[in-house]
């Protein structure tokens, strides 16, 4: 610390007129002081000594590197290109703070960047910045979908993940608070893991404030029938909320050409890395329409005219609806968020462009289709549906095994399996979601087979 | 640099980043593999370039972004030295490529980390447990909101529990993150002696008091000493008591949130606790609980048995999850970091230095003509951060604190922040030095704020036109409320400027 | 940033590092571990800071540094993309944290690197084996020297062969290693056609001829056709040959320097092979050569026999070392990965648009008024890069290269090289795009030394004075050769200074 | 690459005049042209593969984290603080080229602060940019005696490091040039491990153009009798060079204090990693005086005025005397070297101030002499010298062990025990050079200690 050469602390003291620094903590009363001393761990001042312990501990986790991983499910393994932890590292990023447009003039031009070229994947116009993650987004959604209808139920998919379900099932509210939303779960259908089209029908009514469903799904089937359920939705004055994979934009239509309101999703996958979780990100997009754009929680930036005629600036547009603006009269609430991800988002997709996404769209779909291939053909396993995006259900239920048997026996051979869904998804039975991406070669998926086929064997 | 928009950039065909081509077993007919009528048609207008552009383009942006390369004494916030080894050990494959899900013998070491750190801020806190979920301080705020709805519902009175207390100095994701989660809040306005009166809040008490939300001592350094008895008049009237220890800095190691008898309490890691901010996250907003919320709790929690770590899902009574998984883990760890290399003894230094250099900033600052001081009534020093009013040199020159923000990064110094709403005081600034900034520092920005002061008489033009040498001239927002002129999007844009 | 010289930073007593405190055990009087008189008594003056300040300085330096920042078309070196992503796999402890005295079987990574990496040259040049010890294209060089010495040594006829015979086009580094391995020097000038005429060398060469080093094409871009007669005129008279592949950005894929009867060869990897320049250094001069020098390699040398690496240090008639160790292997790494994202496909596109580029910025810049070319007689295409001259300009205005120089860079593009010792062209400029630059960036470039030189034309004043709008203004080196004026360190300064 | 895209190859060549790219090649002689086609490995065009192709054959490697090791000699392992780590991958840095004064101001201002703070820790007035290594310092600071005395005898410790001395060798050239230096090796007294200054005086004659001595010494000792070895030197006209390590200057006398004319040292443990022998680099300075200057082969940054009263600038001093400037006829030679490491190391200087310097050199005495204290008391290990800095002579011959086989046991417990002398130095038995500094904590060496003791009693 700059000031604690105990000279300079000396000439502060002096300068501020006391002799003990005790004297400046006066405001405190007597009794509200610390009862007894404090006992942390001993300090390790030393860089090298402090480096040591931290690399010694994580040392103690496995991960992506160390296993050949198929883990997914809200959290993917893809590959982050170098130049995204090069932005994600850069000190002037690293420690921005709220400064003057001027000042801020390169971060806030990034997440303007951001911004922009999320809407061109999704061809939608108004975007803000993003929230802490997809299943925030979603619940930030449905509460402006909620605001905008005056209505009070939401519609959602039976196989929503059960993560992201809960995370909106906190923003929904309990039926004692005035302001509930009652979350209604519609069925899936089983052969092609999309919505029940005949279900939701049933259930659509004209106090549905909004009708979510993802594509790919939670469980990695790609939906068929996004513009009969967005039609269906519109029908009855509902709004359609579309959650998607922003990689999957490459291959698959943006949200905008199905009919989608609003469109939620996660930036993980945009560069970030998987962090143990602390890499997600969610982004809220939708028309630029005023009856939607007056809803927004979050912050966003608008481009704007400076001085001098022809140069762009950038600043904060709708800050008045945040709750900075106007406290709890403000629409949720909102602060500091995944802003720096969102530079590295702006980076990753700059680099991938639109054959980028076209070709590492496509050669997901194409790896996918591989592993189940490959994973179909052993016995006694069953892929589930028949158009599979990044990740697939692979039910094992055949083979007598329990996923959690399988997976222990893969970890004995360096390998993640995929996530247990037996808990969540009883009606799956011993069904694991595998997750496969660009960085999964064939020799993975091969050494994947060929380890299932050892273990199953057994 | 004059740097175009991205989507301005590059030329059709040019690739900055080439996905695998898949093996020959793998090639398929990619049409097959999707149903009907999913395939995209248009590619989307992003732009195409290569990557050496990319990077150029984005690392111009960077040059042209402040952050911590000038001297930055942002109030509010505690802007801390963000120890570089942090970034180095926290972008290690062990921690970056680590999958939340993954089994938890292969967890071992992200889960200690947690564990002991949460073990530090039940220390620091008096608390029982702590969760990392809360991807800020707001969603902290919004974590005790939600607990607070569970807690009450647990007793049956949620339905009567309808009001949220807190201040109108403490900060507004209190308010809003109560009204959010569906309370009614009661703002409790400023007394004479610059905190609301006891008899304020003992008049907004009641049966339908659900929580106290507060923070203390507020962003203009005054820390209300009646707090042990809001808390008393909350509990008795059966509402929970939760501590914004977002100015944690001047009480650190001098206070125990629940030792004054707070049932909850935060802290932000991403500040406070030396994590970047990253321009606002990622973040996390350390949500601590005393025993009797434990649980309520969004779960998992990180449990150790003999020197193993596991992940504990259990929890019935729990609110569930206000995020996927277990929130910013490398903050956490970043966050550990910091308090292992200071010790108690470090964290009570970095406490007395930031209430020095506060006070020393102070002295210097009502130095400069036209500077007051908020409550200047109130003799005793303040901690941590102090709220000033230039009123006066606006009224005599015309200059607002928003020019005068404008033309301070002239002068390679970041502005101060103002102050959150409602400005109480007006024309306010709130610079904060805390531990980090050196004297020499602090000279230096108080030099520039008065030569602004100074120029503000001698020549207020220059200062209402500025900034002067910056990347881009005065921003004019006047439009960006105006849904013609907005614009999120380039597309938006486009699609404006030509209408216009 | 006006940021002052470190050493007139920090404050007493500020620490930057602190050094692990000694374990108890540990612990010892330092004076009784020391010699009688051997301990320092003064401290060294060197500043005290905090890690921040520390941190900041340097941040501010480097953003004061234009490296491939703006649009640098410079000439010689062929500047290219530096990958990131061979920063970020350098930098991994498995490679960084490696020392190269390690048991073998913990150096099999690097060692196939290594291997991998010789057998992509071997293939690019026809020879028969590579080292990377050399420290950079001139200790390549020197290499060469030391082998030639070691070669004629073994035949007895190292007294006899005193000469190195070289071109006044060919890089200083030949002539002053040759020199410095103790050989007289022999510098053929330019012939009619812009390369030494097939006579000059004849009559250059004699019994007393220990090598031939040359680089081929020059850095005018002229390709000599005969280099193959050259070759045999000095194998004739039993000289050894050595090819300077300094430029090997234009032939690269085209010619192998053993075909053409080279003994041996040499190529930077920091620059042709996609190693950054790192403002010179770390840097590899990789120096292959055909069989029959094979036994005067530095070494080690990598050795694969079944699928296992290893280092084999026997060579008795070995020149021993030109540096410690086996030379700067993270360049090695990041050469090797540069060769295999682009295959023998890809590096016959960067040729092609390497020159391709060459020629069209050429095209460009002959339509500014005074830009002339070298050798405006040869006809045939240029490689790579090209010499113009500006003299037209310096006559018309009095504005010379290093004003225009100096006035380039306040367009945000970094000056053009201009030429090695000694000047051939009056007035030189040598800037070359290489495959990296953009048509848009080497547009932008043209476009501003066309300004400059209008503006040579119109205010030679402000092209004489300039730069103004960089970090500093134009520098006053007329003093740096005066011994009462030169200060390489702080303290030579402040002495100096004291002392005018 | 940039100009790749199809249409903007044709804009180019349109341009020129030209339809076929190989038209532009047309001075390369038919004959010259390769025979047959160029066979490289297969592209691995994607980040993704290749990334994973260099990870996976860099993980073959073990290093100081995967093992405890205790190599130096000539590459240490020493703790990089992170900012050096930063400033080592910046980029402006890192692609930084020959611009104008002004911009690369920041970088010049960088590397004068290198020679500033070496000159500081060496006393010394005038410092040279870094060369390649020590041993390339030694070789050129040995030429410069050469050239300043026109003698050519040099001596040097007997036990000076391998590596260093066959650099040596090559830049004093063989007998049959002209300017053969001619290498003389001093003996070492075998119970300090410092010069045996009577052999030294039996030596010194009036053709010796320098003494050459290090402290520590190759071997670790520190020389106690430096004044007197530059006395004697002084007394016949030769000039005194000082082999210094950087780091221990905090604690040891700079080699002004005793009278050395040229000190040379590496830099690499100034913030640089080892980088398999990839971090080395060597630094030469002298005392400020025309005599030495002029005979620099390096490029040196001087500090300069500029246009602006006031203002500092730097540019490149006595360039004309480089190879540079005069080719053949300049001192030695000169060119790219290890600058961007200049930078690391000039702010590793400045991390650590004179406090730093001298905790962490106290640090290091006091580690080693608990090393020699642990592994002394083990039966049969002996420890050659008294006073060892970073590295230390640890003689197995009493145990009846060679040090390959104890090496190879160590291997077998994760350790990499020291460098072996007895190829090298057979006057030391079987001895191996244990290599001690701040990295090894107590534990580490307790750790070192325990497994040679149970090696030992096999």
């Amino acid at each position: 610390m700059a000031n604690s050469a105990p000279d300079l602390r000396r000439e502060l003291l002096d300068a501020i007129g006391v002799a003990d620094p005790e004297q400046l903590f006066e405001q405190i009363p007597a009794d509200h002081r610390l009862r007894g001393a404090l006992t942390l761990p001993p300090a390790l001042r030393s860089e090298v000594e402090l480096e040591r312990h931290l690399r010694t501990l994580l040392a103690r986790n496995g991960s992506a590197e160390s296993h050949l991983s198929f883990l997914g499910r809200g959290v993917w393994p893809h590959h982050v290109p170098a130049i995204c932890d090069e932005l994600a590292q850069r000190t002037e990023f690293v420690t921005s703070e709220w400064g003057t447009p001027a000042s801020d003039h390169g971060r806030n031009q990034a997440w303007f960047e951001f911004a922009s070229q999320l809407g061109e994947l999704l061809e939608l116009d108004f975007v803000g910045l993003p929230v802490y993650s997809w299943g925030c987004a979603l619940g930030h959604a449905v509460r402006m979908a909620a605001r905008i209808t005056g209505r009070r139920r939401v519609l959602v998919p039976a196989d929503l993940d059960p993560e992201r379900r809960a995370v909106l099932r906190t923003y929904c509210e309990p039926p004692e608070t005035r302001s509930h939303l009652t979350i209604e779960l519609v069925a899936v259908d089983a052969e092609t893991g999309g919505l029940d089209l005949a279900d939701l029908e049933r259930r659509l009514g004209d106090d549905v404030a909004a009708v979510y469903f993802e594509t790919p799904t939670s469980l990695g089937a790609i939906e068929g029938r996004a513009a009969e359920i967005a039609a269906l939705a519109r029908g009855r004055g509902a709004e359609t909320i579309a959650g998607v994979d922003p990689l999957s934009l490459g291959v698959l239509a943006p949200p905008s050409s199905y009919g989608a309101d609003i469109a939620v999703g996660s930036t993980q996958p945009l560069g970030i890395h998987m962090n143990c979780g602390g890499g997600t990100g969610g982004f809220i997009a939708t028309r630029d329409e005023e009856r939607y754009a007056r809803q927004y929680p979050t912050l966003q930036v608008s481009i704007a005219p400076t001085r001098v005629p022809g140069e762009h600036g950038f600043a904060m547009a709708l800050f008045e609806q945040s709750s900075y603006g106007r406290r709890e009269e403000g629409n949720d609430w909102t602060g500091n968020s995944v802003y720096l991800w969102a530079v590295v988002n702006a980076a990753y997709m700059a680099l991938l462009g639109p054959q980028g996404f076209r070709d590492l769209g496509e050669l997901i779909l194409q790896r996918c289709h591989y592993a189940a291939r490959r994973l179909g053909a052993l016995d006694g396993v069953r892929i589930r549906y028949p158009h599979a995006f990044k990740e697939l259900v692979v039910d094992f239920s055949g083979s007598g095994r329990t996923v959690a048997a399988i997976n222990a026996a893969l970890l004995e051979r360096g390998i993640f399996g995929g996530s247990d869904l037996s808990t969540d998804h009883p009606e799956l039975g011993q069904s694991a979601l595998y997750c496969v991406t660009e960085v999964h070669a064939q020799e993975d998926i091969d050494r994947l087979a060929d380890a299932l086929q050892e273990v199953l064997a057994r | 640099w004059d740097e175009p928009v991205v989507l301005e950039l590059g030329r059709p065909g040019r690739r900055g980043f080439l996905a695998p081509e898949p093996e020959p077993d793998v090639r398929a007919d990619v049409d097959a593999l999707l149903p009907p009528g999913v395939r995209r048609e248009a590619p989307p207008a992003l732009p195409e370039l290569s990557e050496f552009e990319v990077q150029r383009h984005y690392l111009h942006l960077a040059q042209m972004t402040l952050g911590m390369m000038g001297i930055n004494l942002f109030g509010t916030c505690t802007m801390k030295y963000n120890p570089r080894v942090n970034e180095r050990v926290t972008a290690r494959p062990e921690l970056a490529e680590v999958h939340p899900g993954q089994p938890e013998e292969t967890l071992q070491g992200v889960l200690e980390v947690v564990h002991r750190f949460e073990r530090i801020l039940r220390e620091l806190s008096g608390m029982e447990r702590f969760v990392f979920q809360p991807g800020g301080g707001a969603d902290a705020a919004y974590t005790h909101a939600c607990i607070t709805r569970a807690y009450h519902a647990s007793r049956g009175e949620l339905e009567r529990r309808t009001e949220v207390i807190t201040t109108i100095q403490t900060h507004p994701c209190s308010a809003a993150t109560a009204a959010a989660a569906g309370f009614d809040v009661i703002t409790l306005p400023l007394g004479p002696d610059g905190y609301p009166t006891l008899e304020s809040l003992k008049a907004a008490v009641s049966d339908r008091t659900a929580a106290l939300m507060v923070g203390n001592p507020d962003d203009m350094g005054i820390y209300n000493p009646e707090i042990k008895q809001w808390v008393e008049a909350v509990h008795e009237a059966g509402g929970l008591c939760f501590y914004d220890h977002a100015n944690f800095n001047g009480v650190m190691t001098r206070i125990r949130a629940r030792e004054l008898g707070f049932d909850a309490c935060m802290y932000m890691l991403h500040k406070t606790f030396a994590g970047p901010k990253g321009g606002g996250g990622p973040a996390v907003g350390a949500y601590g609980c005393a025993e009797h919320l434990v649980p309520f709790l969004p779960r998992p929690l990180v449990e150790e048995r003999d020197g193993r770590y596991g992940l504990d899902h259990d929890g019935p009574q729990s609110i569930g999850r206000v995020r996927e998984y277990w929130g910013n883990v490398p903050v956490v760890v970043k966050a550990y970091s910091w308090v292992r290399a200071l010790g108690a003894e470090g964290l009570r230094q970095a406490a007395d230095l930031s209430v020095i250099a506060n006070n020393y900033m102070e002295t210097r600052l009502l130095e400069i003509p036209g500077v007051t001081k908020s409550h200047p009534q109130i003799a005793a020093h303040r901690l941590e951060m102090t709220r000033y009013s230039l009123e006066q040199v606006t009224e005599e020159t015309g200059i607002d604190v928003h020019d005068i923000q404008n033309r301070m990064v002239d002068y390679g110094v970041d502005a101060p922040w103002l102050a959150h709403e409602p400005w109480l005081i007006p024309q306010p600034i709130t610079p904060e030095p805390g531990e980090l900034w050196s004297k020499e520092d602090i000279d230096t920005w108080i030099d520039v704020l008065a030569a602004v002061v100074q120029e503000a008489h001698d020549d207020p033009e220059r200062v209402r036109t500025a900034p002067h040498n910056q990347a881009i001239h005065q921003v004019d927002a006047s439009g960006v409320d105006d849904p013609d002129q907005w614009a999120t999007t380039w597309r938006a844009h486009l699609r404006k400027r030509a209408a216009a």
